[in-house]
């Protein structure tokens, strides 16, 4: 048995800097607090690259286990119920670890310069040191209620730092935003652990996720609506992924959350939290693929519409930062698509590999461009493509690091992106037809949208700029070596690593496969560079061909709208206030008459207390009559 | 061996230093070293209770006295504790020591505000640790009383309508309670014997069903309503509004969980088969008031009436929890009622101070005071996030419990009231992430907010003290949990 | 003497005294004439006191002592009643009933 | 029917003219000299019953003591000549209703009742006899009521004083 006690560290390190700096905010210099977040998760960084190393390479068995590192006892619900806090080190999570430390650890770095001089400097570096232990914690979790614990964690981090910037109302109303729609899929989430959790008894995943276990060899619970409770269970599960994956129709919190600040945008949402419900799926995919297949329909139903839908938007957006979170969406749509079509154990579980194979890439290669974005804006201070044009000069290192990455995203060859993209449409091909139809044309669209967005900003037309300069070195290596990544990470052998029962399998290059998804990605690219490589007025033109589709998809098909329909018309003005008036006006009004009753009366009875010597004497004088009459009555003689 | 009638001493001590003290300014610094004593006392009693359970005294209570005072009608001054009411305790020692750092400011007739204030909290020990029917009722009685006096001169707005909504509601719920509590007494005798008011006694009788079937809604609907029982919670909002600081801070942070206590300790323990039998129907009132108290914060501009609805939701939680009537969930109520005391006093101590700058108490007033008050608005929204139930601090262990232990109830119905209570998390995340991002963030609106004051020395102590346990809770949540858990297995042996 | 009356014709005429007084309560508000219309009830008592111990149970001497009493009492009650009605008089000027509302409520 | 018997009645007839009339006059003095008259009807009746102290208390303290103070009040507190106000007419209805309707009741059972006198000589009324007996604590003994009349007195002499007494004006 390996020794994996050290990864316990990983997680303790970006705790302790949490709380350390968090007690002592105020009174540790900004550059100190900074220096010890990132002191604490290069550290865990440097664990978790040995965790993987030695999981993965010098593990001497033919298949991967997975192996529980530490466990304790964190609370107990009955005598067979407990909760344990542990860390579970198997391929996905291993391979999470390296991408969340290595991404995290890149923008602890770029974010030094990037944040310089900003108010809330340290404050900020607190709360990314909080974020790390959330997720790295997510990642490493043994069971249920652990995941809901670092989930809830990771939304929080995700929450304080979209509202980093919390005098500017617009990022109050964008964390708000994130933390409540993130929240109510949260709730499904919970409500699908409360079912998992009465019908086996366990939180665990290692029993939940059992093959031979009780929950997948036996049926369990009645039926609703004509799936069974555990499809319903893990729908609702799916439920609490898809709103931190920001899946339709979820997705509405992500583009707002681009109020952060960029490195945050890079880190949290692109690379690794918003990825998290493809994680989760991943880590309880025995379940869905083995006993409940329906769950895992409506999964590859929902991420492809997601990718397509994702996808149209981004191609009218003119926030640079707005396109790369649509494109986010977008590709987080194929991820859970792959996952959706994919089969248990060898080659049939190539969707589940390729889809860990894309987060893994994606996550180089979306940071990247985040984190270009970020040194784009850091130097025009700007969103808007229009203030953007012929950057290529002023922004050299940006400028190629950001090329790397739109290449890999759009799927060229021999660019990391080419390949998890290949593997996924394979799957889809071998499952389902009309799915790999979509996602062979958002394929194209994406290659379209990234170099649309490569060339308004690289390209294009010329404007002047006042004191532009390329971003300082502590913002350029993180860009190099993350391009290190997106360019090559292609070339790991995925599918030796990550598969859904552990055991390696070999994937066949699907040429056929390959030659088209490149063709379609160069048409999308030739037509961006057709359309915005020079300054021309036929974009506009073509968007006013497309008339209402083109402001529809502008307008992003309105669900902000009805989302807000529904919300503040709807549950807050209708429901609530109705409420509040029925609590004001009719319980309690209901109390205050009983009330006013006992006054009302007490006047009334007052009368009889008038102090009126003539009416007591007469009352009094006829009630002795009508006493001595009875008496008389009763008691003739 | 722990003598618990030094948690009755010191109070009564304090209040008699109180009273003789010449300066009235000095009563605060009376009453904060009473309360610190008792502070210290309080964990001295939680260690020698765990040190007991350890040493593997299984008593069903420790430190047993029992003193005859009334022989006639069996009343006896029956005092012992159990885990919960040891937790309880705890909570009651940390709120108030907090009240009275939160009220340290206090300026008209500090004397009689701090008396009153220390009879009340006596009044909840005295709750907690007595075992005897009547003894309790008295204390019950002891605690709410001063609390007409509180609201009623040293409240804001409306305090004389408010203290008296609140005074008449509790005394009309007390006289329901006594009629049950008599009820209890005289069956509690059913072959024949001696009646008894002791609690340990009459749990190992059987009381005929037809008796329980009369008295459990009388001893339930008794302690419900000052535990904010839906259709009778409109006291609560009224009488938090108009309540000063510390009074708030102890009333939702205690006074509304002697209901909840007492519904456990009384309703549920002495009458469990038709605890059994009712408990749908009472649940149904329940979940609505969990769901319709969180709806009805979303609305309020009021600080203070979006935490008492708030309140309504939470406690509701409580009482949920213990008409679920399996161990998990019961579990789980007696971490709300901890967990909710020190959350909602938290809250009201800074609603209390963010009041005595701002002299408002209406969001939309406000803007931006993360900027003035950093220490506060921090305190604040960590205090909301532990209300909305985030992992690592005490909301999200209790409420955890609660729906794990109701979900498991083996009646489908159970579990769809369940799901609709677990919804009401979301709105609670609405209701203070709106008050957050309105009152905290955003730039400052009103230039005189500008020149406002952090948190002193004493406000520190007070927040700091309450943040500690939420957090402590939160993150290492076993040892209360299973100190609770051992407590209820008489009353789940009761069950079955 | 006395013998020669029957006794049913001393109770008709305390009787009727009584209820003269009664009537002289109910009619007057005038304090001091419904303390006479008290002083009148009292009388009608006393003359069936001291009768009835005098046709019924001569060997004794309870009705006589009884209205000795009464007469006791009724001396006290119409010393304060009138001092009461003195001091009211000084301050509302007034000894009607119906005026005297100060303390009611 | 002897003579005694008629002065008797015509005794009778005047005491209930005179209290009507005490009840009735609309001039308050007038009342109170009614008032004495009826009361003189009564101390007579106490003499002719033998029991001479009774009346020689009546006489003394209802005439010389109450009568005298109730004159004394009306002429304190008000003026001579004055009529009394009256009550609403539907009061003297019901008054009189009440009155006569309590009359009657009464009366009919005192005429249904037959009573039988005891032809007895009792004891001595002097006053050593009812001294003795009133303090005697022995059988037909009020040494008690003579006790609680005496502290009643005594209250109500001082309550009389301190309602009487006039305050003293706060100086202002």
């Amino acid at each position: 048995m390996e020794n994996y006690q050290y990864t316990i560290w990983i997680l303790i390190l970006p705790f302790a800097a949490f709380l350390f700096t968090g007690i002592l905010s105020g009174k540790l210099k900004p550059s100190l607090t900074a220096t010890i977040s990132i002191g604490a998760i290069g550290i865990a960084t440097a664990l978790s690259y040995l965790a993987a190393i030695q999981y993965f390479f010098l593990n001497a068995s033919e298949s991967y286990t997975a192996v529980e590192a530490a466990s304790f006892t964190w609370y107990r619900l009955s005598d067979t119920l407990v909760i344990d806090m542990g860390i579970l080190i198997d391929p996905i999570s291993v391979m999470m670890l390296v991408v969340i430390s290595t991404v995290s650890f890149m923008v602890h770095i770029y974010s030094t310069g990037y944040m310089k001089g900003d108010d809330g400097y340290a404050r900020y570096f607190t709360f990314l040191s909080l974020f790390s232990f959330a997720m790295l914690g997510l990642v490493l979790a043994t069971n249920l209620i652990q995941i809901y614990v670092f989930w809830e964690l990771v939304g929080l981090s995700s929450y304080l730092l979209i509202g980093h910037y919390y005098q500017k109302p617009s990022a109050v109303a964008a964390a708000k935003k994130a933390f409540i729609v993130t929240r109510f899929a949260d709730l499904g989430f919970l409500i699908g652990i409360l079912m998992l959790s009465y019908y086996t008894g366990t939180f665990s995943f290692s029993d939940i996720t059992n093959p031979d276990g009780p929950l997948i060899t036996q049926t369990i619970g009645g039926t609703f609506l004509g799936l069974s409770t555990l499809t319903w269970a893990m729908i609702l599960v799916f439920m609490g992924g898809a709103g931190k994956s920001a899946m339709f129709p979820f997705h509405i919190w992500l583009p707002d959350a681009m109020e952060g600040p960029t490195p945050i945008s890079a880190l949290i949402h692109a690379a690794t939290m918003v990825v998290a419900g493809v994680y989760l799926v991943a880590r309880m995919f025995t379940v869905y693929s083995l006993a409940a297949p329906e769950a895992l329909e409506v999964i590859a139903f929902i991420g492809a519409f997601t990718s397509l839908f994702a996808a149209l938007i981004a191609i009218t957006q003119t926030d640079i930062k707005k396109i790369l979170a649509y494109s986010t969406i977008s590709q987080i749509g194929y991820m859970m698509m792959a996952l959706g079509v994919s089969g248990y154990s060898g080659e049939a579980g190539l969707g589940f590999t390729a889809s860990m194979f894309h987060l893994f890439t994606h996550a180089f290669f979306k940071a990247l461009l985040f984190l270009g974005a970020g040194s784009i804006i850091h130097a025009v201070h700007s969103n808007e493509m229009k203030d953007m044009g012929g950057l290529r000069k002023h922004l050299p290192a940006t400028h190629i690091t950001f090329l790397i990455a739109t290449l890999a995203i759009s799927g060229i060859p021999p660019f990391s992106g080419f390949f998890s993209k290949d593997e996924i449409l394979a799957a889809a091909y071998a499952s389902n037809k009309l799915y790999f139809a979509v996602e062979y044309l958002v394929a194209g669209l994406t290659a379209f949208y990234m170099f649309r967005l490569y060339f308004n900003v690289f390209w294009g037309k010329k404007r002047t700029y006042e004191n532009i300069h390329e971003s300082p070195a502590s913002m350029t290596i993180p860009l190099w070596i993350l391009a290190f990544g997106a360019a090559f990470a292609g070339f790991l052998p995925f599918s030796h690593l990550v598969t859904t029962d552990g055991i390696p399998f070999d994937t066949h290059f699907h040429l056929t496969i390959a030659i088209a998804s490149v063709a379609i990605a160069l048409t999308g690219i030739f037509i961006a560079a057709a359309l915005y490589r020079k300054e021309s007025t036929r974009s506009q033109k073509i968007a006013a061909t497309l008339g209402v589709f083109y402001t529809v998809t502008k307008e992003k098909f309105y669900v902000d709208e009805i989302y807000l329909f529904i919300t503040k018309k709807i549950i807050f003005n209708l429901i609530s206030k109705s409420i509040a008036w029925f609590d004001r006006h009719i319980v309690d009004g209901f109390m205050n008459l009983t009330g006013n009753t006992t006054v009302a009366a007490s006047f009334r009875i007052r009368k009889f207390q008038s102090g009126n010597i003539h009416q007591y004497a007469l009352v009094f004088l006829t009630g002795v009559l009508i006493a001595t009459l009875v008496y008389l009555y009763y008691y003739p003689k | 061996m722990y003598n618990l009638n030094i948690l009755l001493l010191v109070p009564i001590l304090t209040l008699a230093g109180i009273m003789f003290v010449k300066d009235a300014r000095n009563a605060r610094v009376v009453a904060a070293i009473g309360m610190s004593v008792q502070l210290v006392l309080v964990f001295v009693l939680l260690y020698m209770y765990l040190a007991e359970r350890n040493a593997g005294n299984m008593e069903e209570v420790l430190f047993y006295q029992d003193i005859t005072w009334y022989e006639s009608l069996k009343i006896s001054y029956t005092i012992g504790v159990d885990g919960i009411a040891v937790g309880l305790i705890v909570l009651t020692g940390i709120v108030i020591f907090a009240g009275v750092f939160a009220s340290w400011l206090m300026k008209d007739l500090v004397k009689e505000f701090f008396f009153w204030l220390i009879l009340l909290a006596t009044g909840v020990f005295g709750f907690f640790i007595s075992l005897d029917l009547f003894i309790m009722f008295v204390f019950f009685e002891l605690a709410v009383i001063p609390m007409y006096l509180l609201i009623g001169i040293w409240g804001t707005g409306p305090k004389e309508y408010s203290a008296m909504k609140l005074t008449l509601m509790l005394m009309g719920a007390s006289a329901i309670l006594l009629v049950g509590i008599l009820g209890i007494y005289f069956n509690s005798a059913p072959d024949g014997g001696a009646m008894t008011f002791n609690i340990i006694e009459i749990s190992k009788v059987n009381i005929p069903i037809a008796a329980q079937r009369f008295f459990f809604p009388m001893v339930f609907i008794g302690f419900g309503v000052i535990s904010a029982l839906f259709p009778f919670h409109t006291w609560s909002p009224d009488g938090h509004a108009s309540a000063p600081t510390a009074v708030s801070m102890l009333h939702a942070g205690v006074l509304m969980k002697l209901g909840g206590y007492g519904v456990l300790k009384v309703a549920i323990y002495l009458l469990p088969e038709a605890a059994g039998e009712m408990a749908t129907f009472f649940l149904i009132f329940v979940a609505i008031g969990v769901i319709y108290g969180a709806l009805s914060a979303v609305m309020q501009r009021d600080l203070k009436y979006i935490n008492a609805y708030s309140s309504v939701s939470h406690v509701g939680l409580i009482l949920f929890g213990l008409l679920m009537l399996t161990k998990t969930a019961l579990d789980g109520a007696v971490l709300q009622m901890i967990s909710h005391g020190l959350i909602t006093a938290l809250f009201f101590a800074l609603i209390g101070m963010i009041y005595g700058r701002t002299h408002t108490r209406m969001v939309n007033e406000m803007r931006g005071l993360m900027k003035v008050m950093p220490f506060l608005s921090v305190a604040y929204v960590i205090a909301g996030l532990a209300s909305l139930g985030l992992p690592g601090l005490s909301g999200f262990v209790a409420e955890l419990a609660i729906f794990v232990g109701a979900f498991s109830h083996p009646e489908p119905f159970y579990r769809v009231i369940t799901v609709i209570a677990v919804s009401s998390i979301v709105v609670a995340a609405v209701y203070i992430l709106r008050v957050v991002a309105k009152m905290l963030m955003e730039g400052v609106k009103d230039e005189s907010y500008n020149d406002l004051t952090d948190a002193r020395w004493h406000e520190k102590l007070s927040v700091i003290s309450l943040l500690l346990f939420i957090a402590a809770i939160g993150l290492a949540p076993l040892w209360l949990s299973d100190m609770i858990m051992s407590s209820l297995e008489p009353i789940i042996m009761r069950l079955n | 003497m006395i013998e020669d009356i029957p006794l049913s014709h001393i109770l008709i005429v305390s009787t009727l005294i009584f209820f003269i007084g009664v009537y002289g309560f109910m009619t007057r508000k005038n304090m001091i004439s419904m303390l006479i219309s008290v002083e009148l009830v009292l009388n009608a008592v006393n003359i069936n006191f001291v009768a009835i111990n005098r046709y019924l149970y001569p060997e004794r001497l309870e009705g006589h002592f009884f209205t000795l009493f009464v007469i006791g009492i009724a001396a006290a009650e119409a010393a304060v009643a009138i001092a009461i009605f003195i001091n009211l008089y000084r301050n509302i000027r007034s000894i009607d009933v119906d005026e005297v509302t100060e303390m009611k409520y | 029917m002897s003579a005694f018997a008629i002065t008797f009645y015509m005794g009778s007839a005047l005491m209930l003219i005179f209290a009507i009339m005490s009840v009735t006059s609309r001039k308050l003095l007038r009342a109170a000299i009614y008032l004495l008259f009826v009361l003189i009807g009564v101390a007579v009746f106490y003499l002719v019953s033998d029991y001479m102290f009774l009346a020689a208390v009546q006489i003394v303290v209802y005439m010389g003591g109450i009568v005298v103070l109730i004159i004394f009040s009306i002429l304190l507190t008000s003026h001579l000549g004055e009529k009394l106000q009256v009550v609403k007419p539907v009061t003297f209805v019901i008054a009189a209703l009440v009155s006569l309707i309590g009359a009657g009741i009464a009366l009919s059972v005192i005429s249904a009742h037959t009573f039988n006198p005891v032809a007895a000589d009792g004891p001595e009324t002097t006053v050593a006899v009812i001294g003795t007996q009133l303090l005697s604590y022995g059988k037909y003994g009020y040494v008690l009521p003579f006790e609680v009349i005496s502290i009643l007195l005594l209250a109500a002499m001082v309550a009389a004083i301190a309602i009487a007494k006039r305050e003293k004006k706060p100086e202002s």
